[in-house]
């Protein structure tokens, strides 16, 4: 089992779970993260003050699927996901040890 | 000259100042977090663009002696000669500045509703001269006819006590042409959701909508008397129906009452008693607010179907709920209640019905047709929209640098 | 008939009206997020409910001729006969619709107040159908008394300028009703976490609870006189008092003056001095507002040892500070502030205060007793409650199928 | 006495209570979201603390007979002999009562301007008996001067309608100490963001301010007469047109017209008319609200190099916007607006300049000197500020045990 | 070590730490996340328009534990978390490289 | 690869940026949490009402980053991130799979 870590423009949400559902991927985690990398950040102003904002809204989304699955799931992040201009993201993957769901408390590939 | 009635129109017109900000809130809560400063600025900025514009030439145009029915002439340019003495043919008891400045406030909200038709994609220069216009061009006519000496309307007998035509259909049919010209939303009606960011808000907005109303509807009566306290009543009960009216629609047509429809229900009640609010008895204002609340909710649930993306459904509201009121002057009004009125059809008159359909008519004629080419022209020199990215990254960092929330 | 007065009494039925709102941000602070727009709804849909209720028979039963000094009859049923001339009996200067709005505020936010003690766990159906049969069996019962033409309160000589016995110890035992019959909130008092979602809009609620008070009780004078103008002072300097006092009482208690506090202690303050607002001088006021700022929140600080879930201090506020300030009228009311009203215990009158604690009595009987039984009945018809799993999701979503924030 | 204007002034005086409120409010959205109810509450608490301070002393020494052209003496203490009879002086028309408590409110909010300056890092305790020593030893002299029967300002002549040296430019110079003493916040002008938390939040307390300042200016007639609605339009107008200037400016040196600043932009011009509101003509309140939001939007550009930290820019808004005001009302005062005022320069009275420039001057050096002196002892004995790590924590927290939000 | 990462329902959240208090886990840290699963989201209704939120609220808590404290704390949860419905939630565990305590520099077990 | 995840005080989040941004880290992701640990939480009191508020807000740094730049990012971080008091909070340190650039389809160290 892997855990699929994507870091993506907030109104990608949306499409990225319609197109990761149509690939039966049935459970998935988000959480509104801010990112830092080579897009720049946003200047504001406040009464003439100016502070440049350096972390934007991204959204990070967080899969732990089978190891076969992994490679669909990656791909159909990064066509769904792209537009083409820096500040897309990024897909982690990293191993996982192992899974329970809690109300059944079955383990492994069955828990997910 | 009557100081009771001074203090009460003063008193009155900041209630209905108080409404731009209310109308900002009411607004502000519908739209998503990304675009509610531009949605509070598009409201609060239009105080200060009509005030100064109203002192100008606006208060001239729509009050000034009459030229061919239409418009007023340019003899009050710069306030001149708008001084402390009555202006005698609107009121006996209130200085002519008391007047002025009260229906200043009628111009500033007007333009003001229109901002919930384009809201979340239009651009803000764009925006400010598009608001130069309208007003100059469609309001003060419109008023004109309506309320000034010589206005054709007001000629007709048409009655409309506090600004149904003027005010409502006014900005709600403009605020159609803005819907078709400007277009939908990126995403509308595909997929994405346009979940208020904060509906506390709204109904904070809908309460002081309604606190000021009373200033609105009672003031016009431009004195504290009978009629004061008639448009007063009218205006409560008619907004109390409306709330209950528009919920329970809610409740039966799709298995919950909703927060937002007490809300909505509240708004469209006042907007539907508006032209009505001295003219009917209390019992007819609650069948008016009965009538608001179904039909608007009614109007705003079409919406979807007819295609066009009206973001805070500022047609269904204000220009359904507008002509509603307006025509329900003419079946409920009654010399009873406002001997300097007249009687509608339920009272024997259908004549008033007839000229009620009229006004709404030539209103709605004019000002869609007016509003349509105005952005037409825009939307051909500087462009209405701002660029789909921005829409998409938001109003309030793109085009004002700025960001509401830092919870 | 008086123009100032009329001017005066319409104003400030606006500021009565804003205080509805104001209740549901003070009261919408304070509940968790989940909540938030059931809890602004109770109060908004009321505006509706009691608004439409009261002219149709609500302001009969209150204020409509006497049967037996302890009802209005149907005289006004619809409103008939409610015109612009004055009702001499409560006014001699103000159209009789005038008096009749400014008392439907009254009748609308005296319910409102319940709300907050069965805040996040109460059917919002059961809800409306309480409160219907609570405005009219109770409430307009209860204001007959103390305020009607021939009840029995007032021809006691009952002192109660602006609703301390009919407004908040009638709303605030009800409230002690509701809470022992609907019973705690799931974790009351038991790990649970019951931290207010957004103290700023409770502070917001306080600041308009505070400006609309002033018509509630500068206004129950019904005339813009030197009467109305010593009741408005009083009740500010109570308010100022009891903001202090509370802050006070808890910095040495607890250890922290809190924001919470300060916003408590200035309702607490308006809650006492309305019975008294136009009978006691400025001194007294304010030691009655160090009264209520003292004694409420220790009413406060008890609660949870006696075991019931008020959830938002209606009890400690509202009974408490009601039954405080209507007997701090026995204790300080003067003729000198207002000749038509009478002296208390502390000008040689001790029998005034008797009769006080006579009308304290008769309300929290007959309030406690009906309020009871109707929310006893309601409970085993059509329940009070929501399940168990719709409080855990919370009320906004499963009742109204909406979401208060996307920020 | 006249009921019209007891009416009008009541609810002027009410309209100036929720100014307080909106302060607040427009503040509190300014500063970080963990600071966000120590701010309101620095605001709420005057309400209680000065309103009970007034009644006790405050008004005596401000409007109690005169004692060396200086302040007032000790005659109205705890209000006595402050009745229903008017006190001819200040007017004939209204009960004494109806003026002592109007000027409650100006007295309220005159302080809580001063809060913006030391925002988000001051201890609460300090700040309390700051409060009491300021208003006592520095407000009420000031007011006394100005307004008061025997004032040395007064009597030399001194424009000030309703307030801009008494209450802006005093507040807004005491603010300057404030900042110079109490020192920057952690982390200023070094990296650290001070990005407003809530900007909605600080557009309602500016819709409030407006909305009340109402009542601040045109309540200052004391009258519901011809002055009264002359100062209320020139406060709309010019309002109005500062908004626009402030916009306009930022638009024009950022690139960005921003929503911070329209708000901003409003207050300006509130303050600016403040002094000239009874005294200038329509067109004179436009420039003096152009000047207002140009001057204003630059005095707030260049603080940073001035390297004070007053948080929420209260020199840059009320100190010159107030000077500016005073000044313009030596300029554009004219006796064909208001026959009891003066000319000013531009309808050929210098001298009015010359003595504006004394009261303007005269404020400034005394009301810094000692609120600077009295800032200095209060660090020296008790501490202003809080501890570096709390001032981290956030004051909702380490001052208060409270949070703003659990959203 | 091991880090065990649980998504729950948010009002298991207090349970569930005391429980894990009681077992003596001194650290753990907790994030607001939405989640996506076989429990169906909820209708939300704004002036007749009905949006399908599919994204749920749930609570993410996050406890980096020594190998053998791993099965205890898997177990603590399940118990505490359950509510036998659909949406309880999952539990995932992680291998972990390295801990290192920031006020100490102490790095391992001595860290947690 | 590794991932570095550190939780710290919310107001160190910007040195700590700045410092690792000199470092040339290029990328990372931040979330708010809230943290639970030995740094006792904060009593709050509403009407009289006492509430023990556990869990403390925290920033929590997700870095990605190649072996060789791990333990140069990880001193940073807890030089930077020290004050020395409890609840300075802590550094862990993951293994990593996989990383893809979602603009390019980039995979591994030049993903990064
Ligand atoms: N090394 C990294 N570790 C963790 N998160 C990263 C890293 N690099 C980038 N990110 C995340 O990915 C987002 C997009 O990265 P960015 O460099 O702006 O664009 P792109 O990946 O398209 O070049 C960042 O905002 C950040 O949240
Ligand atoms: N494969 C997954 N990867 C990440 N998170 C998941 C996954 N499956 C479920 N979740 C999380 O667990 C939560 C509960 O899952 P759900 O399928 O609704 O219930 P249950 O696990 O009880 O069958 C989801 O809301 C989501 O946050
Ligand atoms: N075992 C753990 N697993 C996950 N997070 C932890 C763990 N221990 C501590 N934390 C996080 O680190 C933060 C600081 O820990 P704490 O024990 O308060 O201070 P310190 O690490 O300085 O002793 C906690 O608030 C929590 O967010």
């Amino acid at each position: 089992m892997k855990k699929i870590e994507a870091i993506i423009q907030p109104f990608k949400l949306e499409p990225v779970k319609e197109a990761l559902h149509a690939i039966s991927v049935e459970g998935m985690t988000v959480t509104e993260v801010k990112g830092f990398g080579r897009q720049k950040g946003i200047r504001e102003v406040y009464r003439g003050m100016q502070y440049q904002v350096d972390f934007l809204p991204k959204v990070k989304i967080e899969i732990v699927a089978a190891d076969d699955k992994v490679q669909a799931i990656v791909d159909t992040i990064v066509d769904k996901a792209r537009t083409g201009r820096i500040g897309d993201g990024k897909i982690f993957v990293y191993p996982v040890g192992e899974v329970v769901r809690i109300r059944t408390g079955e383990k492994g590939d069955a828990a997910l | 000259m009557n100081a009771a009635d001074t203090a009460f129109v003063l008193v009155c017109a900041a209630l209905v100042m108080l409404m731009t900000p209310g109308l900002a809130l009411f607004y502000g809560g519908m739209v998503r977090s990304k675009n509610i400063l531009a949605t509070l600025m598009e409201n609060f900025i239009l105080l200060g663009v009509v005030g100064v514009l109203w002192a100008l030439w606006g208060y001239s145009l729509a009050f000034g002696p009459d030229v061919g029915h239409f418009i007023g002439n340019l003899d009050y340019l710069g306030l001149m000669g708008v001084g402390t003495e009555p202006f005698k043919t609107y009121s006996e008891t209130i200085p002519h500045q008391t007047f002025m400045i009260y229906q200043a406030m009628f111009a500033i909200i007007t333009p003001a509703l229109i901002t919930g038709a384009f809201a979340e994609r239009m651009k803000f220069s764009a925006f400010l001269v598009f608001m130069v216009l309208w007003v100059t061009l469609v309001y003060c006519p419109v008023a004109h006819w309506v309320w000034g000496d010589g206005g054709w309307l007001k000629g007709l007998g048409a009655l409309d006590f506090a600004g149904g035509t003027v005010v409502h259909i006014n900005a709600g049919i403009a605020a159609l042409a803005a819907a078709l010209v400007v277009g939908k939303r990126q995403g509308y009606g595909n997929h994405a959701t346009f979940i208020p960011h904060n509906l506390p808000m709204t109904v904070l907005g809908a309460g002081l909508l309604w606190f000021g109303w009373f200033g609105f509807n009672a003031g016009s009566a431009l004195a504290a008397n009978a009629l004061a306290s008639s448009a007063f009543t009218s205006t409560h009960l008619a907004t109390c129906a409306a709330t209950l009216a528009w919920v329970a629609t809610e409740w039966i047509v799709r298995g919950k009452p909703t927060t937002l429809g007490a809300a909505s229900g509240a708004v469209a009640g006042l907007v539907a008693i508006t032209p009505a609010a001295g003219f009917v008895g209390p019992m007819s204002a609650i069948l008016i607010g009965i009538g608001a609340g179904i039909i608007c909710y009614l109007a705003v649930l079409v919406k979807p179907k007819l295609g066009y993306d009206d973001s805070l459904d500022v047609v269904g509201v204000h220009c359904i709920g507008g002509v509603w009121g307006a025509l329900a002057t003419g079946l409920f009004a009654s010399k009873l209640v406002n001997s300097a009125g007249a009687d509608g059809l339920f009272y024997g008159n259908p004549g008033q019905f007839l000229i009620q359909m009229i006004a709404v008519v030539a209103t709605l004629v004019f000002s869609f047709v007016a509003s349509y080419i105005l952005f037409k022209i825009l939307d051909a020199t500087m462009g209405l929209r701002v660029t789909a990215e921005d829409e998409v990254a938001g109003l309030d960092i793109t085009e004002h640098q700025e960001t509401g929330y830092s919870l």
